[in-house]
């Protein structure tokens, strides 16, 4: 309110260079540290006041809880504070560029925040009547529409959960598919380069799981692929475009193989952003393909999702998608097909995924940012999102190894390999060197395929000079990687944490807080 | 584009430093006939942010928004005040625009609170260790059958008929793929649960018993004798927790033997949200961590001695383990747990307790007066903040006759189990501490005129 | 999404020690510098997308803008980061203990927030028929009723923006009654402690100001009070609580003599948190105080305002109360009373002191704090405030001089001054060391009574942990001055600024951004 | 209470630690006749968050509100669209929870803010410099005829009876108290505004001459004559300008010789709020700068030479100058100034310029389809987004049929202009981006209903 730095001061103190101090409270300034809830708050403390309502009998049949459970309380002042000082200690998109490939760390709309939050969609139970939810069910059913015209596909299954939840929808429909036709293939096909989630999802549905082999140019052996195919194969897995960041060139010829075969084409729909608006999967044979709405349609990643995964269909496997969908009447009034109402409008579907409808909250959000750039804006989005990836392989392929450069123009991805950097210093040096630079550090070693691999994708929300600024930089870190400098090895040198000691974390874990032990306390 | 950095001059420079001549020849190698040649001409273009809002906002009033009217609706999603202050933080770009914490030092944050919600629910299930979420209940109910599968190396699951019917779904979709032997029954509309079923199907097959606690039908009861025989034979108890803030009142899964406890957290920070993105809760006893599915955050120290967190124990995980992981989920609900622990740190102990006891103080006070109506008979014995009432006539339509006097007035039965008939008077009725007593009143009211 | 830091990893480097090295970016990890919008934005550039209207021809009467006007736009994610990452470079409340005495930092409740926000609050245009507002205006008036009983007076003006703006309307009042009985009395008296705004405030309304003398306890001396009363006296300006944080025990008695000689008394009620629901200022002859809604009642202080400062009247003052005004009818409707309905309602009005209502968005933020409180939690806020605050004299007060702890329990806020300081060290290496140790520092150098004063105020909103860390670090820093420790005169050390020139920014003041001379980018 | 962090445990260790045996010790120095002796019992105790939401709740459905409804309404307060994520910036703890950057090193990010802020305002204005905010238009209005007087040392200001009467009536409860000579005049019903008047006034003994541009009947024209004037006679031009966004049309008052532009920023970011806060906007000549009112902000280098900002020339300001200072002014509207800097920010020149024509052609639209109806005629020749139309009978009673029928069809003049008849059949109508065609029609439909 005041005189506080009196006017007109100057500065006593000399230029920087003088020793850091240590602090009392250990903060840093704005740096500061925050002790856990269980170390600040107490079971007595609470930070809601309850509506006041009359004493009833007890009728919780003798179940009371009696013992303490263990929960601390803050006031609503003190939580803020430690959910605000926590949330400094992270990076996001919304602090600088988040390169991390593979994950589509783009830009997230504050218009989809605010339309998920309308009463109408965020207010409303999934299993109220139909008549009551009408709004939403179109939203739904909007959502469904733009991405079977994004895809050129027949049929999508918006309940999946995730990337990884939308790779079993696809897998079980093929299952579902091969029973129908009393088929009982077992084996699916998958890159090495392949997506964990990939494989985990074959084989949680039972199939057993073989890899396909790649060219040298970082792409699926077309040859090498039709020589597997066979009776006993399921289906393919194919990422396209690929975690190396191609574009698979092959892929309707793969296509062709595979339904010659009798097997089905699954198609990982992660990268879907470099050619949305640009290519339709539909067009180059695909049977399914889950799309990451937290990838390609900007729903915030929240530090681990929620995401959402719709999967779409085939005409060969719409059929055996999952319940519930939503249906438009001519009337314009939607419905929801459910164990209720499905009688014998979808008999073949393999089941339900999820309790409810899917991540509405994520569909709102999606649909916004999808209405908001429209057709020709969704098609500059991968213009943008491989121009971006291009000039960054560009701006780097002379420092960092790019084994995959002359493989043709990479699309939304650029990868390097770790080849060349100084005795002892790894890929994870110049990830945590980037973290003192200001950036996130890009995807390492991913895919498995490349040595020490550094996975960058930058997308299309990224402006030229925040990729020359991190080109610039990132040359810098590689200088101090080829040159052996020991202060690389110690980065990071700025963040909250020194590199963490995760062989300890694994060895003894320590998943809970536990109070400490009154012997140990009192040392 | 109003979200796209990129002016024409920018992409025109850059397409020359990298030395092409237009942004086509960076998609040469999609086959020319796969290329669009422009938009796609069936779908509009781009839209300012106003005219998307208003289509929105057209459409959103179109639904019937719980909190505008009395709402009782229930069955595994619960409508309960939320903090302004959850939705404040939640909305902090470092918690909502970060990613899955691959990079500790800069990811503390998202870390710290892991760990803080995996204490907060392994306490709240009376559990040893939770993870740091699954998407929502029912797949984390699913994930601890194959969990059970997986330790017993058995393939025989006894579902409770009081489990949610679409958990029971869920779990029936995978398992005709996993090879999983489920045992199912419909429940009945009495205020006994089907135990004494589930006690005698145990035996030396069964990897586990899943029992969901308060159940569909709000009923509830001590799962101390099932958690006994089942471990006795070998086998795991799961108990399913839809509604969290019964735990406030009443006692803990774990505390009463089982072994791995489930649940929804949506009740907690949430929201509605017309059924997802939810939070699935996911505990079980030490001994079975390494078993889990789902990312799990540890504590350790940094190369200076100081305290952080980080993931651990990923060799379960599908990204180091592939197709061996003990599941396929990466991005989990990270959000959602971070809204849940907020909530429960806003509550503590002391507003748990409080909440749950207005909750349950509120449910009977409705379950009294719906049960005065005449031909209204309350099922429950016991029941915490949800009870079912048989109906003389079949509850659909009167749900929506409800809903046309502006009553959000419970589940019907006859949604849930479409060909049950036996169960198609019944309604479930969930009361919470947003029902005030007009609204339970307006509800009695509305219900007795359908009705009459 | 994948195998970043390889699971099971233990840091290979050394402890701590190593020297931290400089970045190409200038960023050290989370701490990220920014450039202005004015170097990282074009004219060309847009963060928005326009509805598309049919073209017309210009009515604008020839007056087409058409120099550049050099406004550089962004798209909305540089627009997201831009703002994000400056706001990091903030401390503010969220994050800790901000202790600026007399301006009551305490806790914003974000239900507030959200109140404000509904829509039919914040969508609502001022001059919209009063028939359509009934809910905005019962909202000012229930507001006002609390402020009428909480203050114990006759009447409050809601118009005034801010505290300063309040007293301005309080010297006004008193100045349009004095004028009402033609006595055009000259002389407003202020304690040498008051605020600047007192003596501003009463000098921009033709008064001049005289010091009133104070003991040496900190307080208002009523005896040389009494000596200085006369007819030319219109009125005192007094802070109760006072800026020293002491109870002006002889309010009532100053009101008496001021009365007796025919002035008014103004109460500048910035400090009004500290008694609350403990004093009416009506029972102590108090004719006006304004109320900072930003202090007591929690609004947000935004980085600097927005404020509100209603002002409550006593009944001789009242009838000169500026418009408009709320009045609520016996049939439960509102209306506004402007220069349209005035009539004779209200005819002695002084006038208007703003284009409309005051600050709506305040009102409800404020109301929306006081019904959370109610009248039982608004008295615990004035009793937990003053514990605080006695806390922390109490904890400090034999490291640091406390001129006026003799003087009795402070209210809300502890006095100290720099008196035991090593020779050169001040009151602002204190504040800077506090920087460091992740505090903002106390109000320095005001009151203008106490040499080198440090005034703090640690709010109701703080717990006892967090006064304890304080009082540790407070006494860590100190023991500093007290050694002379070079260290601290160069704090602070880890904020995103070192100490900053002022001398150099007033003596060549650069108000407004230059495109830099193109000689001088050219160096 | 959720607001207060202490427990009664803390309170007695606390006192302990003190040496008192109760709070009330730490009020002795209150008399004890002004002590209360416990809450104040004619008012409610604490509420739970949800009945305080759902109190506002209820009252808030009591409004309507302009989105949801064609809306009009102009005459200094504007309805445009604000993008979410305004919003959501001005919401980060760090700018919402900061207060007067008074400690630069912590608070570069206000400062930075303020920097760019003053720098938009002045090169909107067409000025040199800008400060920090103030509190409102009509605020900034008053502050500009002192900082006059203050320059000139002349007390005569000529105000055009175009400015906003609000203003106007402001600045005339001001010049009841410092001696400043109003010379004021009503508006009349035409398509010229009063500059002949304010040409003629203009002499050795002015300090100012004021105009609104557009003016409160969105009049408009040329200012370089009367600047020319005023120059000539050692006064200075004050222009007042209600709706920036105007500006991305029409010729900056600087650009025509204006000494010091003030004006209301509501319009960018802040929205309507039923008339606060808003934000004042004031700029002026370089010249003028150390008699300007308000906070600066000025560039500056840190110890190490990095560059940073601080707070400048305060020796204009309360705190230091205290009865000299320039102005009262503490507390401005920090947060308002930085939702119009970023609303700016997200516009740009680009932006504003099409948002303006946008406004212009909508306006275009709209006045024509009004003045199609039979009795209705259009005043302005020229306008931006805001014109007047002559009814053919008196405008309150139209305005209020209006509402009822759904439509916020402007302001009347009467409304502004309670005792003037000669202005009462006048109704300003704002045509923003918001309104869409519909709007224009359902306006235009309902008004010809009520006229005929
Ligand atoms: C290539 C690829 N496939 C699948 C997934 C899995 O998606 P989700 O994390 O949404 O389950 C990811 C995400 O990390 C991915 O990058
Ligand atoms: C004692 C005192 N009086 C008056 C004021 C002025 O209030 P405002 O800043 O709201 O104009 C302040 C605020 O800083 C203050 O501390």
């Amino acid at each position: 309110m005041n005189a506080l730095n009196q006017s007109g001061s100057k500065p006593e103190m000399g230029p920087s260079g003088d020793a850091k101090p240590a602090t009392f409270t250990g903060n840093r300034a704005l740096m500061l540290e925050e002790a856990l809830i269980f170390e600040i708050g107490t079971t007595d403390t609470t930070g809601v006041d309850l509506p006041e309502v009359g004493r009833v009998a007890s009728r919780l049949g003798g179940l009371e809880r009696n013992r303490t459970i263990g929960l601390p309380g803050l006031s609503e002042p003190e939580t803020v504070r430690h959910y605000t000082r926590l949330s400094r200690q992270n990076y996001a998109i919304d602090l600088g560029f988040f390169p991390l490939g593979s994950c589509t760390m783009k830009h997230n709309p504050r218009l989809n925040e605010k339309v998920a939050r309308m009463a109408g969609f965020a207010d409303v139970h999934p299993l109220q009547p139909v008549e009551t939810v009408q709004g939403a069910l179109a939203v739904i059913n909007e959502l469904a529409v733009w991405l079977i015209e994004l895809t050129g596909m027949h049929g999508v299954a918006m309940t999946p959960k995730a990337g990884a939840h939308g790779e079993l929808c696809g897998i079980l429909a093929i299952k579902a598919a091969l029973e129908a036709r009393g088929d009982p293939r077992s084996v699916i096909l998958v890159p090495e380069s392949a997506h964990g989630t990939n494989p985990a999802s074959a084989a949680f549905a039972g199939f057993s799981v073989e890899n396909i082999p790649a060219t040298s140019e970082g792409r699926v052996d077309l040859d090498a692929l039709k020589a597997r195919l066979g009776p006993d194969v399921a289906g393919v897995m194919i990422t396209n475009p690929n975690t190396c960041g191609l574009f698979e060139r092959d892929m309707k010829a793969i296509s062709d193989a595979v339904h010659a075969a009798g097997g089905y084409v699954y198609c990982d729909g992660a990268n879907f952003n470099a050619i949305v608006g640009r290519v339709r999967p539909g067009d180059l044979g695909i049977d399914a393909m889950h799309i990451n709405l937290h990838k390609t349609f900007s729903t915030p990643h929240g530090g681990g999702g929620p995401g959402s995964g719709p999967v779409v269909l085939s005409k060969a496997l719409s059929p055996f998608g999952p319940l519930p969908f939503t249906e438009r009447h001519a009337d314009g009034r939607y419905s929801l097909v459910e164990e209720e109402t499905v009688g014998e409008r979808h008999p073949r579907s393999f089941g339900r995924m999820t309790a409810f409808h899917g991540q509405m909250g994520m569909f709102t959000r999606a649909l916004s940012y999808i209405l908001s750039h429209g057709a020709d804006g969704l098609r500059q989005v991968a213009e943008d999102a491989v121009l971006n990836a291009n000039y960054i392989l560009h701006g780097l392929k002379d420092t960092l190894d790019a084994p995959f450069a002359h493989s043709g123009p990479c699309m939304h991805e650029a990868l390097f390999s770790d080849d060349g950097l100084a005795d002892g210093f790894t890929t994870l040096d110049i990830a945590k060197g980037l973290i003192d630079e200001g950036y996130h550090p890009m995807t390492v070693y991913f895919p498995l395929v490349v040595h020490g691999a550094m996975l960058i994708e930058p997308t299309e929300t990224e402006s030229k000079a925040t990729l020359d600024q991190f080109i610039g930089a990132m040359r810098s870190v590689v200088q101090r990687a080829k040159a052996g400098d020991p202060s690389l090895k110690s980065a990071p040198h700025y963040a909250p944490r020194r590199r963490l000691d995760e062989t300890q974390a694994a060895r003894k874990p320590v998943l809970v807080w536990q109070e400490p032990d009154v012997a140990v306390a009192a040392e | 584009m109003r979200y796209l950095p990129l002016t024409n001059t920018d992409r025109q420079a850059m397409l020359a430093e990298i030395g092409v001549k237009s942004v086509d020849d960076l998609f040469i190698d999609v086959p020319v006939e796969a290329r669009l040649g422009g938009p796609i001409s069936s779908l509009p273009n781009h839209a300012s942010e106003m005219a998307v809002e208003r289509h929105f906002f057209d459409l959103a009033r179109k639904n019937m928004a719980a909190s505008h009217h009395p709402f009782f609706l229930g069955c595994g999603a619960y409508k309960h005040h939320v903090p302004a202050s959850v939705d404040h933080i939640i909305q902090r770009g470092e918690f909502l625009t970060a990613y899955t914490p691959y990079q500790p030092e800069i990811a503390q944050g998202t870390l710290q609170m892991l760990f803080e919600f995996q204490t907060q629910v392994a306490r709240l299930f009376g559990c040893d260790v939770a993870n740091a979420s699954m998407y929502d209940g029912s797949t984390a109910c699913w994930e601890a059958i194959g969990m059970a599968r997986r330790i017993t190396k058995r393939h025989k699951a006894i579902l409770s008929s009081g489990l949610h019917p679409h958990y029971v779904s869920v779990a029936r979709t995978m398992a005709k793929y996993t090879g999983d032997n489920l045992d199912t029954a419909l429940p009945t509309l009495s205020s006994t649960t089907d135990s004494a079923r589930l006690l005698d199907a145990i035996d030396g097959e069964t990897s586990c018993v899943v029992v969901q606690y308060p159940d569909i039908l709000g009923r509830m009861e001590d799962l101390s004798a099932i958690a006994a025989k089942a471990h006795e034979h070998g086998a795991l108890l799961i108990a399913v927790v839809t509604e969290p803030v019964a735990l406030g009142a009443i006692k803990a899964p774990g505390e009463m033997g089982a072994d791995i406890v489930v649940g929804e957290g949506q009740s907690l920070g949430v929201g509605l949200q017309f059924g997802g993105p939810y939070v699935g809760l996911f505990a079980c006893k030490e001994k079975f961590v390494r078993q889990m599915p789902g990312r799990l955050c540890g504590e350790t120290v940094d190369a200076e001695g100081k305290r952080g967190f980080v993931l651990t124990l990923s060799t379960r995980e599908q990204h180091i383990r592939r197709e061996k992981a003990t599941s396929n989920i990466c991005t989990n609900s990270g959000l959602c747990a971070l809204a849940f622990s907020i909530h429960m740190t806003l509550l503590g102990e002391k507003g748990l307790r409080g909440l749950a006891q207005v909750n349950h103080a509120l449910a009977v006070q409705a379950a009294d007066r719906l049960a005065q109506i005449p031909g209204v008979e309350l099922v429950n014995d016991s029941f915490f903040n949800e009870f079912t009432l048989r109906l003389p006539k079949e509850a659909r339509p009167v749900v929506r006759a409800l809903a046309d006097k502006q009553v959000l007035g419970g589940v019907s039965l006859g949604r849930l189990y479409p060909n049950a008939p036996e169960l198609e008077n019944g309604l479930v009725v969930a009361v919470t501490e947003t029902a005030s007593a007009e609204d339970i009143e307006t509800f009695a009211t509305a219900l007795q005129e359908i009705l009459s």
